[in-house]
């Protein structure tokens, strides 16, 4: 399949990107107590489609809501009537503008876990109806390290169109898969097919962006290293400081532990999945009162190896994407870069 | 505001006189201009603290922790975070003995954009109120003021505060980051953990917010100190010091102009009566 | 006056559906064991009428009420809550009814202050001995809940 | 999936079965399950456990959960749930005794208080089966008398001759005629199991299995011929919610039967 380049200046893509506010059901980052959510726009001035990177939450609310519901039921005289809950608002078409590449790359990550054996449908489906366009971006901030994970301009697959500076002002659009091939051929009024040198110039553009990194590291050795460091007793003083507040796991874009828990009014309820976190007490007690977790180093251990190690085991990618969101939100500012490069490099002492 | 060398030399101190077993101070980050709460237990670690006006997060949180439960604590407290401090001891949850408390002069910490925060401009009482050794010189209570966000909002009509509240508990994932950043939320099973209690609701809905940040925030009414620990956790950047301020306004307003954690011994407001308390709402 | 207060709340209230012609409103009553629950009995024994909308829940003192109750009753089905107890100075427990008094007024305010009107929640102090009083209170409560309309502020079957 | 609770047996003071029967019986047919797999059991209101199937699919119709009053969930179960009533099921989950590979060898179960449960549907299984096995023994501990599970049946086992059932409890009673003593003392003492071709299935209280575990290795057998079922807290059963990850092992997908030998490969954290 042939993927198509557009290119356009700066005018251009704020006319595309009305355009497609205009055409279709659209969510955008949108300024919200100093943050910006994803959340669906009527017209391009309340929002901005380039949020700094720090300040905006995840993508992943759009796909695995923070609670939703997943079934219905309702006590009748004749017995108990189930039925799937109708009406998901993320499930029709939509398109995405402004989709950070850690987060586009996260959700990747969570395709590999919701379509592992069984197949979550109501995830697949809103996957399925979503065009993802993505951000600019120029340069990385503090606490991103994407590009030590797999981020790479050729390696843009996960946005169905990718927008990406070139030299001089201009800025191409790029179709990443066939949807976004489709999706840009309906969309291409006033965009120009880009010449040749358009990849040439994209990369260019990257080499200064991956330049711009404070924080680097080599993820296929850390993989190896922390292998066998389970019983490391760094994994014991690192998280002294933790609160065990949970907002890593809640804003990070590739955590998917949910909860099932229902809901009841009078002989009807709902049965909801909601967030959870691996960093709460209760994540593992069972009803004994037996806790395999019971203390804060434990599931600090747990977190970490399960994104570096057990996942790589597993599905054979890292459970982080280098987005730096849980260092951000940390109240206490633990850097999980920080960790797990203590981790690893703890062996050589 | 720079303690940094008195502190180190304090802690230094204690080690060597062998007076605490762990030490909670600040350090940086090591990447940014941000510092990181850290429990030293070892002579060897003193020369990572330091104290600026970038050491914002208060420290008494981790007097509930695992690591500091009957162990000799030393630590730092501005004004907010020993007024936090002294309600945990009136409160029977950490020994005096057992604490080693240096106290500050405070002069203000900064928020995010490198400005006096807000809750600083505001504060009542800057100095440390509990202390073993204070360090600079203090500064005097203040005058109360009442809290500028609650006034503008005070001053909108209810159906602008009901959206605008809305809109608050909409964007409330639920993580409960609050309740465990918090200081003097230090039951070992909350009632807004979901998992504990079947009187509230599992899903991470707006429903469940409202029921458990306003819960959450009156058990904390008469309580709460202002240190915002829970607004700097808040991963969706909630306002929720607007919860706080407004009841501390009312307490202060009608009960005897309460503060929380101000003086020994003194619980919160909810514990204690007048006759005179104002009765006019009541049928 | 009545017109005043009618617009007020019109304007006030965000309406978010039209009540059904045939609404009444649910209203969370808790009582005191000692006075108010005593007072309601009389209410029925002496047969003075009141409006059927009020479910009564019993404890034994008003300071039993966690402002959670209140919390939890507006987020489930009740449309307002009425809470009731003993005078100032005739509480069974000496002084139960003061340390209620300042939970209330935190309460109050700080539901209003979240948009909720100031009558969805009201209190009264009601003796074993005021049965009409009670059957007063119930109706007001009832005529000022029946007009701010149906709660559906973050009620737990919509969301 | 609805289920009517058929019947309700009180096992132990905090134990009880519940003997479910499909509501829709086309579904009675479908619904086929091997030993040691479970199912998401909700009462629907309260929320959703995870419990073991505790009979076999040999004898159909109806299939048992047996549940401990213990959390929250299974202390609304106790309370609310009556004979006639309905719950939901999901399943059934998980992987299941190697059965084919247990042909032909001498069985030896070791269970203790509700961890008899998984071992039950086994057992059932090997009875209905008897001509494919060698020798069967039973051993099975509980705290007192009153918490031996399944009494009637645990009765009938004695009596048939083709087992060997060896009981005991933790501490000595007055009426109490069997052993005395804790699960692995009386493995050693009293069982003295034969290594050769011999398979151990154990499932018990974590203590339990750990001491159990220790000593097995110490009468000599091979951690591939021992095999146990672990507990995790779940949520979903499907390999999603990622709450039974220990390391890379879903204990839903791929448990929750374990060899001891795969078990000791895992991260120490059950």
């Amino acid at each position: 399949m042939n993927l198509t380049t557009y290119s356009t200046d700066p005018a251009g893509l704020q006319s595309f990107y009305e355009a497609i506010i205009s055409a279709h059901d659209t969510y955008a980052p949108v300024e919200k107590f100093g943050k910006y959510d994803f959340i669906k726009v009527d017209a391009l001035s309340s929002c901005n489609p380039d949020s700094p990177i720090p300040k905006t939450m995840s993508v992943k609310p759009l796909f695995f809501p923070k609670s939703a519901r997943v079934m219905k039921y309702k006590a009748t005289s004749e017995g108990t009537e189930l039925s799937d809950t109708e009406g998901d608002p993320l499930a029709g078409k939509r398109v995405v503008l402004g989709v950070k590449h850690c987060d586009a790359r996260g959700l990747q990550v969570l395709d590999a876990v919701y379509k592992w054996d069984y197949v979550d449908t109501d995830y697949e489906k809103r996957r399925e109806n979503t065009i993802l366009i993505s951000t600019r971006c120029n340069e990385a901030s503090t606490h991103c390290f994407c590009t030590s994970l797999d981020y790479d301009v050729e390696k843009l697959d996960a946005f169905d169109v990718a927008v990406i500076n070139g030299l001089d002002g201009k800025i191409y659009l790029q179709a990443r898969t066939e949807k976004g091939e489709f999706f840009l051929k309906e969309n291409a009024n006033g965009l120009t097919v880009a010449n040749g040198s358009a990849q040439e110039e994209m990369k260019q553009q990257f080499e200064k962006f991956a330049g711009s990194f404070r924080l680097k590291m080599d993820y296929s050795e850390i993989n190896e290293k922390m292998k066998g460091r389970f019983d490391s007793a760094v994994f014991e003083d690192i998280p002294a400081n933790c609160v065990s507040c949970n907002t890593c796991a809640f804003v990070c874009p590739t955590c998917h532990c949910f909860k099932i828990s229902d809901e009841k009014l009078k002989d009807e309820g709902v049965r909801y999945k909601s967030y959870d976190s691996c960093n709460n007490v209760y994540f593992t007690l069972m009803a004994g009162g037996h806790n395999p977790r019971p203390v804060k180093y434990r599931r600090w251990r747990q977190r970490a190896m399960h994104k570096f190690v057990y996942y790589k085991e597993r599905f054979d990618m890292n459970l982080c994407v280098g987005c730096g969101k849980c260092t951000i939100s940390c109240p206490v500012n633990i850097s999980i870069f920080e960790v797990v490069n203590r981790v690893a490099s703890s062996m050589q002492e | 505001m720079d303690y940094t060398k008195q502190i180190q030399d304090i802690a230094g101190r204690l080690f060597s006189e062998n007076k605490i077993d762990v030490f909670i101070g600040y350090r940086n980050t090591g990447f940014d201009e941000n510092q990181v709460p850290v429990l030293i237990n070892q002579y060897k670690d003193v020369d990572q603290l330091l104290f600026t006006d970038k050491s914002v997060f208060n420290l008494a949180n981790y007097l509930k922790y695992e690591h500091t439960r009957n162990k000799r604590v030393g630590l730092v407290v501005k004004g907010c975070d020993s007024r936090a401090l002294n309600l945990m001891l009136t409160e029977k949850q950490v020994k005096r003995e057992n604490l080693y408390v240096v106290g500050i002069a405070c002069k203000g910490v900064v928020d995010e954009t490198g400005e006096m925060a807000q809750n600083c401009i505001e504060c009542v009482m800057p100095d440390a109120v509990i202390f073993d050794e204070m360090l600079g010189t203090p500064s005097g209570r203040r005058e109360y003021q009442e809290n500028a966000d609650v006034r503008e909002l005070d001053g909108k009509t209810l159906t602008e505060r009901q959206e605008y509240f809305e809109e608050v508990f909409e964007s409330c994932i639920r993580c409960n980051a609050c309740r465990h950043s918090c200081p003097l939320c230090y039951c070992a099973k909350c009632c807004i953990d979901q998992e504990t209690a079947t009187l509230f609701q599992g899903a991470n809905t707006t429903s469940s917010a409202f029921h458990a940040l306003m819960t959450w925030s009156l058990h904390l009414a008469g309580r709460c100190v202002d240190c915002r620990n829970c607004e700097k956790a808040c991963p969706s950047h909630l306002p929720l010091h607007l919860l706080h301020k407004q009841n501390e306004k009312v307490i202060y307003g009608n009960f005897q102009e309460h503060l929380a954690g101000m003086i020994e011994e003194d619980r919160g407001a909810f514990y204690k009566y007048s006759l005179s308390d104002p009765d006019d709402f009541i049928m | 006056m009545e017109t005043e207060v009618k617009e007020k709340i019109v304007s006030i209230e965000k309406p978010h559906l039209e009540a059904p012609a045939d609404w009444q409103p649910v209203i969370m009553g808790i009582l005191c064991n000692w006075c108010s629950y005593a007072g309601s009995d009389l209410t029925g024994t002496s047969r003075l009428q009141y409006p059927p909308n009020i479910r009564i829940i019993r404890v034994p003192c008003s300071s039993r009420v966690d402002p959670w109750f209140i919390i939890k009753s507006l987020q489930a089905s009740a449309d307002g809550v009425l809470i009731s107890g003993c005078h100032p100075g005739d509480c069974h427990y000496i002084s139960g009814n003061y340390y209620a008094r300042r939970r209330f007024l935190v309460t109050k305010k700080l539901l209003n202050f979240v948009g909720f009107h100031e009558n969805r929640v009201q209190f009264s102090w009601v003796s074993a001995a005021e049965g009409p009083k009670f059957a007063k209170v119930v109706s007001k409560v009832t005529e000022d809940i029946k007009k701010l309309g149906p709660l559906h502020l973050y009620k737990k079957e919509n969301i | 999936m609805i289920c009517k609770v058929e019947k309700i047996i009180q096992e132990t003071p905090d134990v009880r079965t519940y003997r479910l029967k499909f509501k829709d019986d086309s579904l009675t047919d479908k619904f086929d399950w091997m030993p040691g797999q479970f199912v998401e059991f909700s009462l629907l209101g309260s929320g959703e456990c995870t419990f073991c199937i505790a009979s076999s699919a040999t004898r159909k119709g109806t299939f048992d959960c047996s549940i401990k009053r213990a959390g929250i969930v299974t202390a609304d179960i106790h309370r609310d749930l009556e004979e006639g009533d309905e719950v939901g099921i999901r399943g059934p989950y998980g992987n299941w005794f190697p059965v084919e590979e247990l042909k032909g060898k001498n069985l030896l179960f070791v269970g203790g208080g509700i961890g008899l449960a998984p071992l039950r549907s086994l057992i059932q299984y090997a009875i209905d089966n008897r001509a494919d096995f060698a020798d069967f023994t039973i051993l099975y501990g509980a705290r007192t008398s009153a918490d031996i599970c399944y009494k009637e049946e645990v009765e009938e086992w004695k009596n048939n001759k083709s087992l060997k059932v060896v009981l005991t409890i933790d501490k000595p009673e007055d009426t109490w005629k069997e052993h005395v003593g804790v699960v692995p003392k009386i493995l050693e003492e009293v069982v003295k199991p034969v290594i050769e071709n011999t398979k151990v299935i154990t499932c018990g209280p974590p203590i339990m299995i750990k001491y159990t575990l220790m000593s097995l290795d110490k009468l000599g057998f091979n951690p591939t011929d021992v095999i146990t079922t672990l507990e995790m807290k779940m949520q979903c059963g499907l390999g999603k919610c990622g709450r039974c990850n220990i390391g890379s092992t879903y204990v839903c997908k791929d448990g929750p039967v374990f060899t001891y030998e795969e078990l000791s490969k895992l991260p120490d954290e059950f």
